[in-house]
């Protein structure tokens, strides 16, 4: 299990390939990238992401942890960047091991969901118009529900 | 004293990432009642209790939680992080 | 959309950076890595895929379009590897790309269960006390059911 | 003549990969009997149809599928791929 918060961007398939390693019953490997998508508008010149920095590394652990017990995996991974982010870089990336693809992709999922909306994190959309900060969905945390 | 951190636009809104404050108070609630007498921009920031999430000592809690021994309170928008 | 039936090997950050590339409004991509798992002995010697090679590329076409129109994919990708694998080694990969990722999820969830039990492959499971064609299971025709 | 095709156990019960037929079987099921009754190998590769599935002509379908023009028709067990 790893958790890193992270300024630098990250290479998913040098990431994925340490994570493959090594455990002989993993058959399941589900990975999650989220990327720095652009507004309707095509307007944004770039992302400002705050965090709670003594926090996250502990809540998302915790998360990790739950996943992890609840699905028998064999290794879980979550990397997220904070900072000064454009259009089409690396947010963060979730990776999850196990025996079959049904608990791969579960776990991966719930780890998103929680991350989504537990994870001490803060997103700021710059614009050419000035800035807004990226108001949290109704979905998102409807999403916790299922879990 | 106690450590009081704002995130997000509450941290805008008062001005400061933290502070350290003397307080009698006993939970969050009481504390936040607080502040808003003390100055203005505490009013506009916890004028709307349910926009807004409290951790006491890094862990999520609600606002009737206790204060007693923490040595850290959070207040921020709800996440919007992953 | 690609769909690729091959003998060789992938490099699977490789395929996730290309896949990543020129679509400014993908916030998601989810990943499926299918791996070669050892059996509870550990007696594996290796795998043989077999494939219906006029077949198996329209098959895997088919899906992989729905998949794009149902969840409103940026893009879909897949690919399968036949012939001899041993332990470890890389069987398969589906990625997704979408605005959010619930629809990424999903839908790579969707082509999995339908690369499972739909695209024409057989596994033959090859160990120090012969070999043995792997059997279909119950739960993975079942799922095709939820979608 | 129609391309008939095998694939994994049913290739290695029939021993061969496929073969080339004249028929006049209108269905899918036709063609089974018809093999049934030609040889040994092939009543023990189609003894219970629940465990086989069959393709005409690349397209998945049911054992009373009707074969008028078909090109190819595949017998094999449940895929297993993925």
């Amino acid at each position: 299990m790893r958790v890193s918060v992270q300024l630098d961007d990250f290479d998913i398939g040098q990431e994925l390939d340490l994570f493959r390693n090594g455990k002989s019953n993993t058959g399941a490997i589900v990975s999650f990238q989220g990327i720095v998508r652009n507004n309707s508008e095509n307007s944004l010149l770039n992302m400002d992401i705050e965090q709670y920095p003594g926090m996250t590394q502990k809540a998302i652990s915790k998360y990790v942890t739950t996943a992890v017990e609840r699905w028998s995996l064999n290794d879980a991974l979550v990397i997220h960047r904070h900072g000064k982010l454009f259009p089409g870089d690396q947010i963060m990336m979730v990776a999850t091991a196990a025996i079959h693809r049904h608990d791969a992709f579960q776990s991966a999922e719930f780890l998103m969901d929680y991350l989504k909306s537990r994870a001490p994190f803060w997103k700021k959309e710059i614009t050419k118009k000035g800035y807004h900060w990226v108001e949290s969905v109704f979905d998102d945390e409807k999403a916790l529900e299922r879990w | 004293m106690i450590k009081v951190l704002y995130f997000a636009w509450v941290r805008e809104r008062i001005g400061v990432p933290y502070e350290m404050l003397e307080t009698q108070s006993g939970t969050v609630m009481e504390l936040v009642e607080e502040l808003k007498q003390k100055e203005e921009r505490y009013k506009v920031a916890f004028s709307d209790l349910s926009a807004l999430k409290v951790a006491v000592d890094q862990e999520l809690c609600e606002f009737d939680a206790e204060l007693n021994g923490a040595l850290e309170v959070a207040f921020f928008p709800p996440m919007t992080g992953g």
